[in-house]
């Protein structure tokens, strides 16, 4: 059967006031392939909707295009509308006259705007039919971790229903849940006889990743315990498997017992036997890192305290206080108010062990002068890593990390919780400087994507919109190799021949295999070869 | 005459040698010039094979030279250019002309040379070579045929003893010891540690071969730091470089030299090897200096 | 003969910065073309050449910012392509024809309208 | 596999000077795959030759076809008709390819748009390494399973040369591991460095009596 194309014009209720309309309808109607063309002010209205709707019927039409707004804008909507006339969604094209046309130019666009229908109903008439279809999903999460975000991701995961694994590498839950930043008032420990208590939660201590499989809906991860391994189905899986800290601090200083981690500072704080009060504090932070978010909540949190209950006088070097937050904000004032001194610089300051004491030379930018302090205790500068064994399972489930090792946090572009591949998602530190505030927004946000995977036990996706055609493809694995989204795999044909085979759940249609497939096997649905050369072609013809 | 270098390697405590470097083109009174003025100073004259692959007059010709005006020629043979029929039929002439004594090497590749679009040969590599000349020593030649008139070379070889990895190079060397070779002569090296570890190395798998160090004086801070960018298993430590960056201007060879002379004088009073080998490309006319220097003339 | 430039524009940053260039009213010459894709790792060599082929005298390739493509390589893929195409039309002396490679967010309708005007400023009149 | 890689613009237009109407032949199974000579490559080389000519004032027409094998005469053969109206031949196949295409059509020029020029394996996407000599004469055995005689820039049997440079990189190329630190190394794991520690004779270059034809007693 021949393609019929039926062409909707819409002057967007007389936002696009520059063309001659019936003149582009009659040129358009020359066009081959279309069967109609209307005009319409308001298409994306209900009686627009219903024209559109009688005309596809009418005129047999099958093969759509609107020449109205942006398809960013109503794309969607009209592919809806096909729908619900029979049609299949993807026999769609948007000519975008409007924002790409009438308010881009001055003047009448008449021509401009018939060109750029040109190209759609050029593209239009090579579009093929997407099927959808409902695929069964796995309904178990598993989350990586054991500490504070690994905790709440699998409590509010099993309050919303799906059954949840929670894997530490520990012999206990919640044994490195120290936060750097401070816990703000949360008792671990009863979030922990929580989660135990809980029938929908698994829980695996002194456990490992050893090796994963599969995509979103149903991932198969092999988890070693107790000198067996087991597998195990998921359909998502959380990674919540926190940072550590480094003391940035020459080699021959790391043995100085005045020079101490802000973790050891709290001890000494809650140490009720201490001997000896320090008198004098020194503080460094974000000379070595300038992502200092934590290091930053921590000094702040544990400066007030000394002060507060030693009554120390406290001394804070930092290249700039990066208060982020309302209760960083709060934290600042209050040490201030209180009498923290801050000292900004912007080299590190030199650090000397000196009879007993610390020595901190320094050079204030306001002040403009060297500083000399001697200082009892210096809690020194740390570095946030990920935590170990972040490189080992990214590179087990095959996901990337940033540069400094983190999942996937400099991406802006991304979902900040979801990692490049679908199903697999990350909460608090492991995905970089993040506060507990951070966590406590991360985990319900990542509940609510893997609740709308899985809750359902299916998820709707659409059928080989992207595929390898087995005739064409000679299993060179180059789209393998290059899909940022792990999507595809060698799969062996009904006779045996090994194929790429693209999963219709893993992928996110961005067309880098179709791109890049030497055998030009790959065939992406509205973005095939034909349909972009098809709309490059009418530049010759015009 | 001058004495058989197999005699000077069983007889000399500390034996001393020299490169020879051919020049480019026939006229060979510049190589005599160099002959004449070292052949009574050095034990033998180890003469290039198309040194780092440039095109130049032959080994075999100068080494021909060197015999002549009365020195003791030492025939460089690279595997670089020559299948083994020519290494073979080479090999026959120089012995027929008197030319005792053969380096066995691999040879730089082709790529670093000044015919980069040349064919390279690499029929055989040095070890296979060192058994070549046992071969054509016991009278036959490679395919089993009787030689009618045989030969009976002095054999040598090289090493690289700062290459790094080490291990790899430590057990071609060992093959090298295994197919039989009287002497090695390395790459210049500039950290006693380093011969010494090789020295060692050598020691336990032959005792009785003779190692000779080799000696290239650096000239210079920037001389130093181009040699270990571009002299394949060359490498010179940092404090050298130091070194020679502090000398004033216009006396960078003289501190080549002097350094050259201090390692040649800490090798022979700690007895780290049997010998030197000199190598001041381009600069022979003062080889003697650094033998003067070093208290080896 | 109408002159157009095309442009591969990706759907998650230089389609909408155009569109948003429209509701501006940033003004660019007419005689662009954009052709929507999915991402610019989707452009390949052939599209680029074909439009010269059709006539365009320049071709942009406008993709996301480094470091925030959606599907992680698919601009460093894309800027590969336009650095091997300008190459191919060096090789055949149709260097007067530009393909650039430009990097955006959908919120830079300015950077949208700056490329497509840098662009036209380098293509070169035949026989100059 | 077979690598390929495209032969320069300027030496391709040399060749086909002469012609008015051209067949680029691709082939889709070796260099298909290393981006050299495959479907894809015969539409960008005809399109750049297409924009070449229209800045000329010669006025040449491109025909475009690419088969599974370039190799297999009968392959070449569904060509037949494309080639007639050619007058020449432009074959983007392997050395092979473009020879069977040669014969198949003895009346037409047949031009090699490809240098072909190494039995390799694909690193990761994009970049291919030089793998195989077909020296005829596997020394694979005795060396952890990495050919020297190729991957080594000497080819030498016995141990590496004197010129690895730091790290254990190529004397000419620090871009390139020296294959015998490789061997060392892999030999070294499996506990077999003996194998290194042998003496390898001179190798039989004559292995495969050039030009190379096997006749197998399965056919």
């Amino acid at each position: 059967m021949k393609n019929k194309v039926g062409v909707f014009f819409c002057d967007c209720g007389g936002a696009i006031n520059n063309i001659d309309f019936d003149a582009a309808v009659k040129k358009v109607a020359k066009f081959p392939g279309v069967t109609c063309v209307n005009l319409s002010s308001n298409l994306c209205l209900e009686e627009g909707e219903e024209k559109m709707l009688s005309c596809i019927k009418e005129e047999n039409i099958n093969r759509v295009v609107v020449a109205a707004c942006s398809p960013d804008f109503k794309e969607h909507f009209f592919r809806q509308v096909l729908e619900s006339a029979g049609l299949n969604g993807h026999l769609f094209s948007m000519a975008n006259i409007r924002e790409q046309g009438s308010w881009a130019h001055d003047g009448d666009i008449t021509v401009k705007a018939v060109e750029l229908i040109k190209m759609a109903v050029n593209r239009a008439r090579l579009l093929q039919p997407v099927k959808k279809k409902k695929f069964p999903v796995n309904k178990d999460v598993l989350v990586v971790g054991g500490g504070f975000a690994a905790i709440n991701a699998a409590l509010q995961l099993s309050r919303v229903g799906l059954r949840t694994t929670l894997l530490e590498g520990e012999a206990v839950l919640g044994s490195e849940t120290a936060e750097l930043g401070g816990l703000c008032g949360f008792d671990i420990g009863s979030m922990v006889s929580e989660v135990e208590g809980d029938e929908n939660i698994e829980i695996l201590t002194s456990a490992e990743v050893r090796a994963t499989a599969g995509k979103i809906g149903d991932f198969t991860v092999r988890i070693r315990k107790g000198g067996e391994e087991i597998s195990h189905k998921y359909g998502a899986v959380v990674l919540a498997t926190g940072y550590q800290t480094k003391l940035a601090l020459e080699s021959e200083l790391k043995s100085d017992i005045n020079i101490v981690s802000q973790e050891k500072l709290c001890r000494m704080l809650e140490d009720p036997n201490l001997e000896i009060r320090p008198r004098t504090i020194g503080f460094m932070f974000d000379f070595s890192d300038e992502n200092s978010r934590l290091s930053t909540l921590a000094t702040l949190n544990n400066a007030l305290a000394a002060r507060q209950k030693w009554d120390s006088e406290i001394y804070v070097f930092c290249k700039s206080v990066k208060v982020d937050s309302p209760r960083a904000e709060k934290l600042y004032r209050e040490a201030r108010d209180c009498g923290v001194v801050f000292l900004k610089c912007e080299a590190r300051p030199r650090i000397t062990a000196d009879n007993g004491r610390v020595k901190i030379e320094a050079k204030d930018v306001f002040l403009g002068e060297d500083t000399i302090l001697a200082c009892d205790l210096l809690v020194a500068e740390e570095l946030l890593l990920p935590s170990e064994g972040t490189e080992a399972l990214s590179s087990l489930l095959n996901i990337r990390r940033d540069s400094r090792g983190f999942y996937q946090d400099e991406n802006v572009h991304l979902y900040p919780v979801a990692s490049e591949k679908k199903g697999i998602f990350f909460v608090g530190g492991c995905r970089g400087d993040l506060d507990l505030s951070r966590v406590l927004t991360d985990v319900p946000s990542v509940v609510a994507s893997v609740y709308e995977l899985l809750s359902s036990g299916n998820i709707l996706a659409e059928v080989e919109r992207v595929k390898a055609d087995p005739q064409k493809c000679v299993a060179c694995l180059t789209c393998i190799r290059v899909c940022p989204h792990d999507a595809i795999q060698l799969v062996r044909t009904d006779n045996s021949k090994e194929v790429a085979g693209i999963s219709d759940l893993a992928c996110d249609a961005c067309g880098v295999c179709a791109a890049i497939c030497p055998a030009k096997a790959i065939i992406f649905q509205g973005y095939r070869d034909e349909e972009i050369l098809a709309q490059i072609e009418t530049i010759g013809e015009s | 005459m001058a004495t058989p270098f197999r005699e000077i390697l069983k007889t000399k405590d500390f034996v001393v040698t020299a490169e020879a470097a051919p020049g480019k083109g026939s006229n060979v009174s510049k190589a005599i010039e160099h002959i004449e003025l070292l052949k009574d100073k050095v034990d033998g004259l180890n003469v290039t094979d198309n040194q780092s692959s440039v095109m130049r007059y032959p080994s075999l010709g100068v080494c021909l030279l060197v015999k002549e005006h009365g020195g003791e020629p030492i025939l460089q043979v690279t595997c670089r250019d020559r299948n083994r029929l020519a290494i073979q039929a080479d090999l026959l002439f120089a012995y027929s002309r008197g030319i005792n004594n053969v380096l066995c090497l691999t040879g730089d590749s082709i790529d670093v040379g000044d015919h980069k679009e040349a064919k390279q040969v690499f029929d055989l590599d040095s070890v296979q070579l060192i058994h070549l000349v046992h071969t054509l020593n016991s009278g036959k030649d490679m395919a089993g045929n009787e030689l009618d008139g045989g030969i009976d070379f002095c054999i040598g070889t090289t090493a690289t003893p700062s290459a790094d990895p080490l291990e790899p190079q430590l057990i071609k060397v060992e093959k090298k010891l295994k197919a039989g070779v009287s002497f090695v002569q390395t790459q210049a090296v500039y950290e006693l540690d380093e011969l010494k570890r090789f020295t060692e190395f050598v020691r336990t798998v032959d005792g009785g071969v003779k190692i000779l160090a080799g000696i290239v004086p650096v000239v210079g801070a920037k001389m130093a730091a181009y040699m270990n960018d571009n002299v394949p298993g060359v490498f010179i430590p940092q404090y050298l470089i130091d070194e020679l960056a502090q000398a004033p201007k216009g006396t960078g060879v003289a501190k080549g030299i002097e350094i050259a002379a201090r390692m040649i004088r800490q090798i022979r009073e700690e007895k780290v090897c049997d010998g030197v080998h000199i190598m001041f490309i381009g600069r022979e006319e003062r080889v003697p200096e650094i033998l003067e220097t070093s208290g080896l003339l | 003969m109408n002159k157009c430039i095309v442009a591969f524009c990706c759907e998650h940053s230089a389609y909408p910065a155009a569109d948003l260039a429209g509701k501006l009213r940033l003004h660019y010459p007419e005689s662009l073309r954009i052709i929507r894709v999915p991402c610019a790792g989707r452009v390949d060599v052939i599209h680029i050449l074909k439009a010269f082929e059709n006539g365009a005298v320049a071709v942009l390739v406008l993709g996301c910012e480094d470091g925030a493509c959606h599907h992680i390589t698919g601009n460093t893929r894309a800027k590969e392509r336009v650095e091997y195409c300008n190459m191919l039309l060096k090789e055949i002396e149709a260097d007067g024809s530009p393909v650039a490679m430009f990097n955006l967010s959908p919120n830079e309708p300015h950077k949208f309208v700056r490329a497509v005007n840098e662009i036209t400023k380098r293509i070169k009149e035949p026989g100059r | 596999m077979i690598i390929a890689e495209r032969k320069p613009m300027a030496e391709i237009r040399q060749m086909i000077a002469p012609y008015k109407k051209l067949l680029l032949a691709g082939c889709a199974t070796c260099v298909a795959v290393c981006w050299a000579g495959g479907e894809k490559e015969v539409g960008i080389l005809a399109s750049q030759l297409r924009l070449a000519q229209s800045k000329g004032r010669k006025k040449i027409s491109v025909l475009e076809a690419t088969v599974e094998r370039q190799c297999e005469k009968e392959m070449v053969e569904e060509l037949r008709d494309k080639v007639q109206e050619a007058d020449a031949v432009l074959s983007l196949a392997c050395g092979s390819g473009i020879q069977t295409m040669a014969e198949m059509f003895e009346d037409k020029p047949v031009f090699p748009a490809v240098n072909t020029t190494f039995i390799g394996m694909p690193e990761r996407e994009g970049l291919w390494v030089e793998m195989c000599g077909a020296c005829g004469d596997c020394f694979l055995d005795r060396t952890g399973g990495i050919c020297p005689v190729v991957r080594c820039a000497k080819g030498l049997l016995n141990g590496p040369c004197g010129g690895t440079r730091k790290g254990g990189k190529c004397e000419i190329d620090p871009e390139k591991d020296c294959a015998w630190v490789l061997i060392y190394r892999r030999l070294e794991k499996q506990d077999r460095l003996d194998l290194m520690r042998q003496y390898y004779t001179p190798k039989n270059f004559r292995a495969v009596k050039r030009p190379g034809r096997i006749q197998s007693v399965k056919a």
